[in-house]
């Protein structure tokens, strides 16, 4: 039992934190999706990242990786949220995807692109009418020669307005039932037929976008894997979405925490007994969240199953929902009244029990999956 | 006991319910938040407003009132909230009855039933109570009002530009300089109308809550019954079936404590009816929260985005609540009033 | 709108508080069902109040009732709860099945018995196989010539152990599937091949029993309604075991919670700010489920459906499990050490999410007849 | 990083449960309150726990112990509470610890060490800390002991009848007069010495409650998987799956608490290992408590029988809870760790 950095973990973080302590100044505007300066300004992070080295951290070196196990890309994660740095790009879990299923020629053609952020990438999976039922997508991708022709809508496809490539779950095989009709392809975004109508969220975000597919043609040639190995590939990923991501997750709790309790500290913020007492309880609850996530982490060797995946996913949620209702309590009037971040958290910690599966799923997820409970 | 609303408060609140419906379909809330219309209405919709006489009903009778009951205007305001008014009908009706408590001439309070004059109410800048003095005060629901009065100075307070608020159908303005209005001449009143008051002011927000509660309890239900995953709608999954009873639940009991608290103002002495209210505030304050973020679930992820209308409940379920005190200053109230010795 | 007591309402609790004040300290050894003598209190206590008028307040004047509204009857078991006294016996219920289904010749049989306590009945509905599906029961009452022969077992039988008679769910028309083949039946209890078992709780309660039915000989002048009329009239006693017991159940809490704030403002239990802001809130809760409860019980006629039923159980479960979560923190150690009687409560409260149907059921029954959702 | 149990640790694990789940069968807990066998382990039972070597492991070799790692005596301690155990292994160990930090002469810990001597934890009259006196405090976990040693005197006292407590397999004792036992000459340990001991004790109550509510949910699941209504095990319905996944949840991250908080005692200063102990043991003593609800409340009607076990894991999630301080006492302490100014 070690919860503490082996000496070569140990070293990367000190190195990190020496490139942030350097770099990070250069990056303070920050990043986001509501201009294309903004994106632009995310872009600029991304590929600064990727030049010093830290993008790729799990995949193999022969792709442009780095051939570290995940709890490097954790420490990565947890390292940027703990310095209020931007995020890392979020698409280790499509490197994966094309990394341990594409063809070696597809790989060589966009893997580069992918992990030196000279190329932006997002997922097309959810659909309007396929949100927790994901099997249930009905967009095509019919086979014609040496092609296949896409039509059909995609829906919260995050980054789309700015994008090269999209990596596609759609329907290649009419005649088979749900998932096992899947294929994953690589789309690029700039083909004809392919528009993107932007989605603002209630908190103002405007990083998601409907995307609509309308005869785009694709070569056979990036095809991701095999046909109808699109849900496999799919479930494949989900294991890469989580675990690193999720030290971040605790990073970024870990710092609103941090700050609230700065905050009562300082007298910033006046809190009554029954305040402090529930801020305390909170930080027990982000404390826990932090080594829990760290033994999912440590304790897979590449990837891991989806559904202990989901059993990290309502934890963070029930610790971020209690942790922003906290917060919220705290700020007073100012929660409502004056700058909009505050609410804007708060609506973004309530979207945490939906996007990525609703917490209704992931509860059956475990009890089917995990307790081995029957299926109705 | 008698507890249920009568045939003439059921003809009202569906009349109440036909013109906030009008009020809230001639706003629109825009494409995001860079985009939100005022929340100030169009003449054409004050107007409509002041004839349909909700400005005026509460109002005692020598000032040009009706003098309806406290229940009277909770239909009101349950069906203001329920289709998210933006117009600042409970701004004006708590601006009057402040100045009504304090004994303003009916000649005042005249212009305030008929809409010629617009006033908000002056919260302190915490928004938790009726404001004691114009420094730092903050005009409440004070779209297109002309000024807030600040009764202890009778002074009438021009108000600034509507600052930031996580609402967009309610505004809420500084205090600025005295305004052209000349000063009012009012008497204090004594602490039982003080507390009246206060009862009254948390009876018309509780109201405001339970509507927009259920609104979006109606809302999620109707969603749950048409929206299909996995073969079925999702209305038909026993998760969500639990979710929306339980928002049904605390629905219905946040009516009880409305009703009770509406009741109280009227016929019990203001200590009394403040604590009621209190108490109805509180358990609203709480509860609509829990309920329009049990909607939001219940929507996915189209509850998320701007066009869906569950974020404005959400928004007007956490301003509901924070404004004139949410549950934690009603219960610290509450625990204070027992005397202790720990 | 009128949360007061009307002119009749006062003068009759009036008139019931100076009895108590009368009558109550005959029974302040209080009532139970540890014991033969606990048992016999409890048996002199249900006398006391039936000789001074007060039981069978909502029923016929014609069979020894009171012909007055339900509020009645909640005016009573709030006035009792808040004066310490024990319960009015909880026959409302039963005596309503009777008294609105059974023949003229059964209820001016059993119904004096009844309703001046000198008979003691109990219901047997639950069986271990039929808990919350109580349409699934399968003890069985065979139509034999003119009597019905019972087998089976039920369980959670309050006070069978002290029972002259019993109101018994039982199949009798095995041809029809579920509810429909049900019957409702009043057994002697002391009938040969009826036997007992004690069930001991765990908050050590002995009010219980599983009772066994073998060859049990019951005349079919004792069935009250029709056969297969069994559900329909135990879906009307449904409307009558809720709306007045919740006015008791609200003065209990009531008194829990009064008992908690006078612990508290005389210091002689310790409570940091936190507690007593959970305090405050947990009397908002109380006195809202007052209004809640006084609501439903003036606002129905007679009788009421058993779905609104539910959204009150519901709400008095949370409040109620709220509350002694509360208590039992302002306990502090002494909950679980010394007196067994915190924890004893606090197991009840427990309870009360399961018995007569699970919070689980509750929820669905409210959602499906209340809310008009689909069926899965 | 290393975050999970070496192969040597999880064949202890299984001999633990072997020997615990033995132990727990051996105890009657009757059919009723009226009705139970007292914790006090037999003859036989207790020479089984000294040849295993459960009260010798986690002392130091030089003491006659094994020097094992406190994650090892977690492991141990977690089977303690999966089962039940009502032999007072866990105020042995704790007896035994205390006194070690105290520097006790070898001698005596070779005593407990091989169960020769049986001692129980003096804890003060609120059942929070290690008592610094003999006024007042109470022997936790102490069946069968002879005695209590309050540090700061060296002197054992004899240990009066067992008090009413919510739960049946762990006895609580007044301290009366000293005992018959010679007064053992002690050194006070330093700050982080004594932290370190608040860290290893709150570590083992913590592992007890993890096991305790796993013991729960898997009883619940099992019995959610048989019982069938409406024609379905109950498992089947979602509601109920919501239930026991929630509870799954709280078990792992319980578990991940209760790792971290084993291995900060011997890898951490003991401040760090006590801090990181208290939030685990906050975290361990709501999340056992909710659990062991949710378990009786799958259980349904059966579950609130003394017959069956869901109450005794109930009671002892309770009584796990508030020994050596629940989560509302660490907390606090959490919350009064940073100054601040309101």
């Amino acid at each position: 039992m070690n919860f503490a950095d082996d000496p070569a973990e140990a070293g990367f973080r000190a190195g990190l934190r020496a490139w942030l302590r350097d770099h990070l100044d250069e990056h303070r505007e920050g990043t986001g999706y509501e201009s294309a300066e903004s994106v632009e300004r995310t872009l600029r992070w991304h590929r600064a990242l990727a030049e010093a080295g830290y993008v790729g951290l799990s995949l193999p070196a022969a792709y442009g990786g780095h051939g570290l196990p995940d709890v490097y890309e954790g420490i990565l994660n947890e390292e940027l949220a703990t310095a209020g740095a931007p995020a890392s790009p979020p698409i280790g879990h499509i490197a994966h995807a094309v990394a341990d299923f594409a063809s070696e020629e597809l790989k060589a053609r966009v893997l580069p692109g992918l992990l030196g952020c000279a190329e932006v990438w997002c997922q097309g999976f959810s659909e309007p009418g396929a949100g927790s039922d994901l099997a249930g997508l009905t967009t095509t991708a019919t086979a014609d020669g040496d092609r296949f022709v896409v039509n059909g809508q995609k829906i919260w496809t995050s980054g789309a307005m700015w994008s090269d490539r999209c990596l596609l779950l759609a329907r290649t095989e009419p005649g088979l039932a749900r998932h096992r009709g899947l294929s994953m392809l690589v789309v690029d975004m700039r083909s004809a037929g392919v528009d993107c109508r932007e989605i603002v969220l209630a908190s103002g975000s405007r990083e998601f976008a409907e995307v609509f597919f309308d005869d785009v043609s694709v070569p056979a040639a990036n095809l991701v894997g095999e046909r109808g190995q699109g849900w496999r590939i799919a479930m494949h990923m989900l294991a890469y979405e989580r675990g690193p991501a999720d030290m971040g997750w605790v990073g970024r709790l870990g710092r609103v925490l941090a700050e609230a309790r700065e905050d009562v500290r300082t007298g910033r913020v006046a809190a009554d007994a029954g305040l402090r007492l529930r801020l305390a309880e909170a930080a027990v609850d982000v404390e826990v969240l932090r080594w829990h996530v760290a033994r999912s982490l440590a304790g897979r060797g590449g990837g891991s199953d989806g559904a202990a995946g989901s059993v990290d996913k309502l934890l963070t949620t029930r610790v971020e929902q209690n942790l922003y209702r906290v917060v919220s309590d705290l700020a007073g009037p100012s929660f409502v009244l004056g700058a909009p971040g505050p609410f804007a958290d708060y609506l973004w910690s309530r979207a945490q029990s939906i996007y990525g599966g609703t917490q209704q799923i992931q509860r059956q997820i475990v009890a089917q999956r995990v307790l081995g409970l029957p299926r109705a | 006991m008698e507890i249920e609303l009568t045939a003439e408060q059921r003809a009202f609140r569906e009349s109440c319910g036909k013109l906030a419906a009008n009020l809230a379909a001639r706003w629109h809330r825009g494409r995001g938040p860079h985009d939100i219309d005022p929340p100030t209405p169009g003449d054409d919709s004050w107007s409509r407003v002041v004839d349909s006489g909700w400005l005026a009903i509460g109002l005692r009778e020598e000032n040009g009132g009706a003098g309806a009951s406290v229940v009277d205007l909770t239909v009101l305001a349950e069906r203001l909230g329920y289709h998210a008014v933006p117009a600042p009908v409970l701004g004006a009706v708590i601006a009057a009855e402040q100045l009504q408590t304090w004994n303003a001439p009916p000649g005042l309070l005249q212009d305030l039933a008929e809409g010629g004059l617009r006033l908000a109410p002056a919260l302190d800048a915490g928004l938790r109570t009726l404001a004691g003095a114009a420094e730092n005060s903050l005009a409440w629901d004070a779209a297109g009002a002309e000024a807030a009065v600040i009764p202890a100075t009778g002074v009438a307070h021009a108000l600034g530009d509507a600052l930031p608020f996580a609402d967009p159908t309610r505004a809420v303005r500084p205090l600025g300089a005295p305004s052209g209005l000349p000063a009012i001449t009012l008497t204090p009143p004594g602490e039982q109308a003080l507390a009246r008051l206060g009862a009254f002011t948390l009876s018309l927000l509780t109201a405001d809550l339970l509507g927009t509660m259920q609104a979006a309890l109606d809302a999620a239900i109707d969603h749950a019954r048409t929206r299909e995953q996995f073969g079925a709608p999702i209305g038909s999954f026993q998760a969500v079936q639990q979710l929306l009873a339980d928002g049904h639940v605390l629905v219905e009991a946040t009516r009880s404590a409305s009703y009770h608290a509406a009741w109280a103002v009227d016929a019990l002495p203001g200590a009394e009816a403040l604590r009621a209210a209190r108490v109805a505030k509180a358990f609203a304050s709480r509860s609509a929260v829990e309920v329009c973020e049990s909607a939001v679930q219940v929507f996915g992820g189209i509850g998320m985005t701007w066009e869906a209308p569950a974020h404005i409940w959400l928004r007007r379920a956490h301003t509901g609540r924070t404004v004139f005190g949410d549950e934690h200053h009603h219960q610290g109230v509450i625990a204070d009033d027992d005397p202790h010795r720990s």
